[in-house]
């Protein structure tokens, strides 16, 4: 039932958020994250970047997301796309939806798959900027993040 | 052992490849990390004791006192830095 | 900057949620919540709901809700849409779609608002079911859901 | 004074009016709520020590010790549940 894609197109996050409960009654929640290419990081201007991914492992990792999702949480759908390749500032890079029937579970799922995402999934960003371009380093407040939701 | 051996990302950039096929002496992650930083050069710079990566057996994470097996798969890249 | 709207017409949640990071290139990230009305509600089928609200202190508390989230996190943009009148099961009742740069800002502003309104704005939901008509008792989680983020 | 008074939800059913206008004689909303409940029937029934209630003054909401004014605009309803 959930929907996970890892493509190189660009998608539309409106008609994907919207898709999760179109023809559904039963659905009271939807809680959702886009995250978006900017213009600007650390200070230089971003022109485009570029998004690398372990083929095959990626796949196994965001199926294993989204199962640990759905067995910590009650939910009633998800949808789970990640785009690889060339994207321009402005671009959806990932979107997470999550349907649920109230709306604690549904905000827990979301936040914590992306948090998951952010440092298990094989993905790599690379920044063309002004300066030429550069690998974008992972960022300790990810590892934080992500932390918050062992042991718990 | 064989090995198949994948680098991502900045270290493939430096290492100038994607894929290699190694044969294999030692036993854990460890060990492979050690050959491989014997090459010297930027082999020996990017997988020095202290810089951040990461060893994958068979597309999961491990630690690197994983057991490696024949014919695995393995990749070494820089922490990630999707979403 | 912020959009707000309280509204009997139906809105189309995605269309929406795009529209926040349309034509942008500083937006990093994008979290929202849409609340739906459920066929379902404590084991009777629900028909309908009346949503009420108290004109003049509805716009007053959403517009406080915001301005509040705005000067507790590093917003870019928010939207908050909320139905009032008969909607029907699977219609969106709520959105909060809240625009960041990154998305610990993003989740925890859209979560803020959801948790206050809930507590805080002047809506009733009347519930038409198969026994006749109901009004919707709060949930006392709600209580302990808005109480997170005082004194933190 | 002179109010205004409100009521929104399952009270303004329970009491067959949305709104009047009151002579009110004394100093707070606590005070309001104990001339209302004077009344008997619904009012002594929907307002009783106990019950769940919620006051607004001139639309923000307000404890039972807050001090009402000439021409305030108080409204008396539910706890709410929109969203």
């Amino acid at each position: 039932m959930p929907t996970i894609r890892i493509q190189t197109e660009a998608f539309d996050s409106g008609a994907e958020m919207a898709a999760i409960s179109r023809n559904r009654t039963d659905i009271g929640a939807v809680a959702s994250f886009v995250g978006l290419a900017r213009d600007m990081n650390h200070g230089d201007d971003v022109r485009a970047m570029v998004l690398e991914h372990y083929p095959g492992m990626t796949e196994k990792v965001l199926a294993g997301l989204v199962d640990e999702a759905r067995s910590r949480w009650a939910l009633l759908d998800v949808t789970l796309i990640h785009r690889v390749g060339r994207l321009l500032p402005g671009d959806a890079i990932v979107l997470v939806a999550v349907a649920s029937t109230h709306r604690g579970e549904a905000f827990s799922a979301c936040e914590f798959i992306m948090d998951y995402l952010k440092t298990q999934a094989p993905f790599w960003k690379k920044e063309e900027t002004e300066h030429g371009a550069r690998w974008v380093e992972a960022r300790a407040s990810d590892d934080t993040a992500a932390a918050r939701w062992t042991g718990s | 052992m064989t090995l198949r051996i994948l680098y991502f990302a900045r270290l493939r950039e430096r290492f100038g490849q994607h894929e290699e096929t190694l044969d294999f002496a030692g036993s854990t992650a460890a060990d492979l990390i050690a050959q491989l930083r014997a090459r010297g050069g930027v082999w020996a710079e990017e997988l020095a004791a202290g810089r951040a990566f990461r060893v994958a057996v068979n597309q999961n994470l491990v630690a690197f006192d994983a057991a490696l097996t024949e014919n695995a798969e393995v990749a070494i890249f820089p922490p990630v830095t999707g979403g």
